[in-house]
């Protein structure tokens, strides 16, 4: 096992793509500097600016050169900077990246990943801070994967640049710095799989990204009050692991989901919505989701702090499947 | 199309091939026309007649691995740079042995045997696209072009100015070729912006333009050889805007009320086609005869595409639903 | 009684608002040339190209300036043509437009509304055919209306524009040209508030825009059989009117959730999910989604129409409900 | 602010002015840096230190009724049209009295009262929306006019140049004014696009335009005031461009490896607060003494708005939460 961060982590997978495979390049706004996480870092001196490409702000452009690159057999890793703008090149990944292998009738492939990063809870206020990844799980033909740890960061961005299909990559600004310990030489983790991250059988809670932590925190506590939670993080959105949380839920026959992003429309629904029709009869109570309120992001500390999902919640919504009061 | 890639002066034997392109192309849309009214091919269709000399004058010279994009009004383009018409019409009919199995139609026609890299519905949405194919064609060494047609109304749009300036930041072996035809939709330039030329909405940028006028099949193809040659030896991206017609409505079933129809006589005068065979005849290259044999052989081909289209399939749902995302290859 | 279509029923809303107000402005690409369904045909020979106003094919300026414009004091009826485009529009609609009233603390005021078209059906392809309407539902500071028939067209169109909120009124271009009847002078609808579309007790079909004809279709095919299904159509998403969904589901026991967008991550999720959550014990039977699958939209007409969630599809799921098999 | 309307020459009492308005942005933001690396100050932080003579030379000759639209380096933009200096910090502070109720935060300063109609996070978002706030005053006769400030690289972003089209097409009141900086976060203009002036980026569109040297608020105000006439008078959209320079990081924290910092030598020559006070004492308008009083008397200010700030209580989460929908007006 090997010290490293969910930035060290990226940044190590990138460089390792590279030197792999020639047709690997990475796009975006200051990567060439290491941009503004460090996740970069480096890879231009190693690479050289011809493979690691700064851009001007121009999300669209940048995206349109990098579905172009690759349908010419380059494999482009795409960095927006912040997952607010994702919105400026939405067009892009939507109606080109995501729909060109069906519309050209399998003829084209475009094998990019497009590495952002969101969430909030640094401060960064409502344009800055957003959880938007339900938005791509309702597209065909991207893949969407939200790892919520260094060595499954790792993992999945070999398989995501390794995919023939269009694959968005989603990080959390605020696990990038904390220290974790990855095996040597970290595995592909295989898009679509599943991780139990903590075994029980009391209630079943699916976490998404930072809310995998929190529910662990929260799982702790429940287990000093007598309860066992198991925490599946599923890893990747699209296509989605659900078998893995059935397979929980037949067991403990109660389920939470928790995300960071805003819960009214947020992915935390289809989770809920495919689980209740799939084991409706194992269900004792109903599924709970935690999420943020339908509020924008507040800058001021306080009232983000409120606002945030985190472990009491988790811990407050497992105890309702119970039928217990929060405490 | 592969044959001609030494080409750069025409001659009788080319002259011959271009005609034979436009006509090919004249005639598959006013049959495309027809059968849209007839309900047998499907969608929004939006025709070229009167542009021909722009899809003939540049796909004409480029070679297969060229890459060409384009835009909603593509017919053209596709026939000319080499996709077989009777898989071009099966498209538009929704079969099977469409070029895209019918799952793309109109607006989405893609042949990547011939280059053709893809069409679209969104307005210039391809020109960042085509930009990145350009940039795997430079990393890649070699002297593959990328060319990519959009219309005037794209040019009002963000990811035009943002291509044009990381292609010219880049200096990237694009080659953007704007048909302009006067109207985006149901209005005028003039409603779209101040600035009447494409070619002075890149001045800032630097990069090598021109204005021709797109219906003379000669102007075409003498410009855009000459920036073909320079892009192929690295000298970094151009534009070149084609002044040109559309005859028909936006789409096809447009009542048109926005505009005049032009006079008879006065587009006789400016048809591409008619324009092209009374010089190729000046030039000694091709008469009547000649002329009236390439357009009944063209007549021919259509109506054989229309033959293969209604024999071809509908493709199955499952085959719809396989196509959604790549498998990797083996290896 | 009057006699009308979808199409003149937003155009007659149009015009009366322009008359009534004259900060009421039209903004779009080719709308004072009524645009390629008509919808704003004749406002600019009565109302002037000063406040019908065309534009250049530029969805990101034409949303920003839209909003510049109510918070100047105007009230912009913004029309993207096609909602596929929505993504030109998306930063401008999400990151400034639906936050702005939050960010400056309540002082600045958004009125305007984003009219835009959508739904698949007529051959228009993978990128002139989607519904997309999911994406919006999971932006706080917006509000959606989605209507499904002329008289509530007009009743929400006069709330939306009157409405101090961004709103976001999507149409389906296949609703357009049907003949209905209406009333003379259609009173305003409020945003928010559900209709009952069809009274049933068996079952609860809770269906969005074009799918709220096929479930009262598929009702009646329901009926020849003996199940009596209501159909209720929410007329908004965003405020959801989830009582009036609740009190059907308490009587019926079952649930339905019909729209045309894809299924996985459609708003159907949403309701599913608050549904199975505040009626869990009213629910006798898992809740079924009506949508359609994870494909782009096809050309191919025998292939779109497979694609299409319509009739059968919902006939059959409020079958499933029942315990029944699809007939 | 409003008590200038009138004024088009510097005079003492202006200068005097001017010279208030940049101490007060300097010292404000100093201190603001203080208080970021003591956690006092929330989010991401973007000071304009060194560019303060563009904010009061602009700002300076706007009245209260004249919007004025920000991106992301606004602090010296919204304390020169005069939100006041003490809800501003609370603001920053993250304080229930803050201009947004601590809500907004740097990026997000909002003003309605002094005309300040909000900063964005955005680059260049605001730039299409500032027209909206000049069609609106288009439309509503007067002569009110609508100011945006952005840096240089959100000239690159495709909104940009969608709105510098419509601006021209439309001939609305707006007034663009590029603070450029050289420096796009990390990365300098000539990493982001080959035309070195924004100025020249917008020639095509034919509206009036100028660079002028933003550190000399002589030069910013004559050229500005120039512009604002021809606004108020309605003779289209135009775009001043004030080459700067950004002393401090792109946000506080920035390490800043990517860049030289400059020489105290040169930067003294450079820096737009002494170079007026050089001018102004030579025009006569102020001494040595004039000068200390007015950098004390900001000194003051800013102490005071920092004790004003963190004695205001932190806003509730129900607030917050009352934020999100407008409620009609009764009538
Ligand atoms: C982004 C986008 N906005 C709007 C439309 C609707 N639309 C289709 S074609 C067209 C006009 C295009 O004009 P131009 O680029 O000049 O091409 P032409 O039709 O003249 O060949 C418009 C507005 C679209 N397809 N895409
Ligand atoms: C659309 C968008 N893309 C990227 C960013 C990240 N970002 C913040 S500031 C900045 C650089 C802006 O440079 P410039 O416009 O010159 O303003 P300056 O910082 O120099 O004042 C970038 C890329 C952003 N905020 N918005
Ligand atoms: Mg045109
Ligand atoms: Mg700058």
């Amino acid at each position: 096992m090997a010290q490293t961060s969910f930035v060290k982590a990226v940044n190590a997978t990138l460089a390792e793509s590279m030197r792999a495979d020639e047709n690997v390049l990475v796009i975006g706004e200051d990567v060439a500097e290491g941009g503004p996480y460090t996740v970069t870092a480096g890879l231009a001196e190693e690479f050289g600016t011809e493979r690691v490409i700064n851009t001007p702000i121009s999300e669209a452009a940048i995206c349109g050169v990098s579905i172009g690159a690759a349908q010419s057999g380059k494999r482009p890793v795409l960095e927006i900077m912040f997952i607010d703008f994702v919105t400026l090149a939405l067009d892009q990944l939507v109606n080109a990246a995501a729909k060109a292998h069906f519309m050209s009738g399998g003829q084209l492939r475009v094998p990019m990943v497009l590495r952002t990063q969101g969430g909030a809870g640094s401060r960064g206020a409502a344009q800055h801070s957003q959880s938007l990844e339900a938005w791509l799980t309702h597209v065909p033909g991207l893949k969407l994967v939200m790892p919520s740890r260094a060595a499954d960061a790792a993992g999945l961005l070999r398989s995501a640049i390794a995919d023939p299909n269009p694959v968005v990559f989603v990080e959390h600004k605020n696990l990038y710095f904390r220290k974790e310990e990855v095996p040597e030489d970290p595995e592909p983790v295989e898009i679509g799989s599943a991780r139990v991250a903590r075994q029980g059988s009391d209630v079943t809670i699916v976490a998404l990204s930072r809310m995998v932590g929190e529910s662990l925190a929260a799982a702790e506590r429940l287990a000093a009050g007598g309860i066992e939670a198991e925490v599946i993080d599923p890893r990747t959105l699209v296509p989605f692991p659900l078998e893995a949380v059935l397979e929980s839920v037949r067991r403990t026959n109660r389920l939470v989901v928790a995300h960071e992003a805003v819960e009214h429309g947020g992915f935390g629904a289809e989770i809920a919505a495919e689980v209740q029709n799939a084991a409706f009869d194992d269900l004792d109570a109903p599924i709970e989701r935690v999420g943020a309120p339908f509020e924008p992001v507040p800058l001021s500390p306080p009232v983000e702090d409120a606002y945030l999902p985190g472990a009491d919640e988790v811990h407050a919504a497992a105890r309702a499947t119970l039928g217990l009061a929060p405490r | 199309m592969s044959t001609t890639k030494t080409k750069a002066a025409l001659d009788a034997e080319g002259a011959l091939r271009l005609l034979q392109t436009m006509w090919r192309i004249r005639l598959f849309e006013e049959r495309v026309g027809q059968l849209k009214r007839a309900d047998q091919v499907h969608g929004l269709i939006h025709l070229s007649v009167g542009q021909e000399a722009v899809a003939a004058g540049v796909c004409g010279q480029l070679r297969d691995d060229d890459n060409v994009y384009s835009g909603h009004r593509a017919h053209g383009h596709a026939i000319a740079k080499g996709a077989p018409m009777d898989r071009v019409m099966a498209e538009l009919m929704g079969r099977e042995d469409g070029l895209c199995h019918g799952l793309g139609g109109s607006m989405h026609l893609v042949d990547t045997e011939h280059g053709l890299m893809g069409a679209t519905g969104v307005v210039g949405g391809n020109i960042p696209i085509a930009l990145g194919s350009a940039l795997a064609a430079q990393l890649d060494g070699g002297d593959q072009v990328t060319v990519v047609f959009f219309g005037d109304g794209a040019v009002q749009a963000g990811h035009f100015n943002e291509t044009i300036n990381l292609a010219t930041l880049w200096g990237l072996p694009l080659i953007l070729v704007c048909e302009n035809n006067g109207f985006a939709e149901f209005t005028p330039r003039s409603a779209h912006t101040k600035v009447e030329r494409v070619s002075e909405v890149v001045a800032p940028y630097e990069l090598t333009r021109e204005t021709v006028d797109g219906n003379d099949l000669g102007a075409v193809w003498e410009a855009f050889g000459r920036f073909l040659a320079a892009v192929r030896k690295r000298e970094g991206p151009v534009l070149l805007e084609c002044l040109t017609h559309r005859l028909r409505g936006h789409y096809e079933g447009d009542p048109a009320h926005y505009r005049e129809a032009l006079a008879a006589e006065e587009w006789r005068k400016r048809d591409p086609i008619l324009r092209f065979q009374r010089s190729a005849a000046e030039a000694g290259w091709l008469d009547d005869q000649a002329a009236a044999a390439v357009e009944a052989e063209a007549r021919e081909a259509v109506e054989a595409a229309v033959e293969f289209g209604s024999a071809s399939s509908f493709p199955s749902p499952e085959l719809a639903a396989r196509m959604v995302y790549a498998e990797s290859e083996a290896g």
